[in-house]
């Protein structure tokens, strides 16, 4: 079974994939994360963490349809 | 101010104002730890930094502000209270994009927490940085 | 203000404010820590203190405070401001009695020499208090 | 040779003395102090330290006529 998800990108990773967001369909965050890279070279290079549905993501995960990834460049905030 | 934790452009003076009358009625604090953060007119590569501008995952930066302040909350007993504006959008060399305030019974949990609030702000919250030439 | 360290009676949020704005346009500084002590409404053997009045050897306080933001700037070279002001007579349960502000480059300097900037003004104000009933 | 000093008592060490401040008579801080506690009873009790001419005393201090002395009970400003 494969999960259709909207994936976000922020920041260097907007810049990298060139969106702000798109829908992909991936079993699991860990084949979502190679997919990405194989897409947008210029992701591999930056070191991104992933939130599912708002939470950081810590390991991998099992994807549902309607999940919602979002790409996260190193936070700068303060 | 887009929700509690998040505003549009810098913090004014006047915004920070009013953040410090937050808990003014509260005759069992004796300690207010604050921590501004502004932003430097820094020179990267021969050019000065006129200004940075904020952007963040505004849904999950609410979420981890909600979360930082109550695990404040609970590690600092003596906390009483725990604010966290952070901005959004450009920010001029000079001007404010960060204010925290803690407030305690004493002084030893207000600067404590303060410190530890200012840190997790800066490991958690899903915000990014360009600088303005 | 009776000097720049000692004001008589309590540090109003107007004070706070105008305090606030000195280094405003330092844009090197990209920290500011501040700590701000207040009168709390304590039980002491069944009465509720409502104000505590303040007393000093003036003359020597201002030694001793100006000795203190020497030091914290030469031990903290990051830091670029240090302002210190204590309350003298009565100040009520709610107000402000101690304001501490410093500015620096970077947080760390900023909170680590706010602190001990507090830390020292407890160990060597010669600063009295009397709980008023 | 016996200096003439002023004598500044604060906060307890006024309420012991029953005066801010007085004239008196000593060579150094050490018999000064004990000067002190002989006719202030009260004051004994109190650990104070001392203050020479607004400098706080670390020691014992020979004195000079027209130096100033502050009694100072422990502090409690903040």
């Amino acid at each position: 079974m494969v999960a259709k998800v909207k994936v976000l990108y922020f920041a260097a990773a907007a810049e990298a994939a060139g969106a702000t967001e798109e829908l992909l369909t991936a079993d699991d965050t860990r084949s979502l994360r190679r997919q990405l890279t194989d897409k947008y070279p210029a992701l591999a290079a930056i070191p991104f963490r992933m939130a599912l549905n708002k939470t950081m993501l810590k390991g991998e995960a099992q994807l549902t349809t309607n999940d919602i990834i979002a790409i996260l460049p190193p936070f700068q905030g303060g | 101010m887009k929700n509690r934790y998040l505003v549009g452009g810098p913090i004014t003076p006047l915004l920070i104002s009013e953040l410090m009358t937050l808990g003014d009625d509260d005759t069992g604090t004796g300690a207010v730890s604050i921590f501004i953060g502004r932003v430097r007119d820094d020179e990267v590569e021969d050019k000065r930094v006129k200004a940075i501008e904020y952007s963040a995952y505004e849904e999950m930066a609410v979420r981890e502000a909600d979360g930082i302040a109550n695990t404040v909350r609970s590690a600092f007993t003596d906390v009483r209270s725990v604010i966290i504006v952070h901005s959004l959008g450009v920010v001029r060399a000079g001007e404010t994009s960060l204010f925290i305030m803690v407030s305690a019974g004493h002084r030893d949990h207000a600067t404590r927490a303060c410190r530890h609030t200012l840190e997790m702000v800066k490991e958690k919250l899903p915000v990014w940085k360009k600088e303005l030439y």
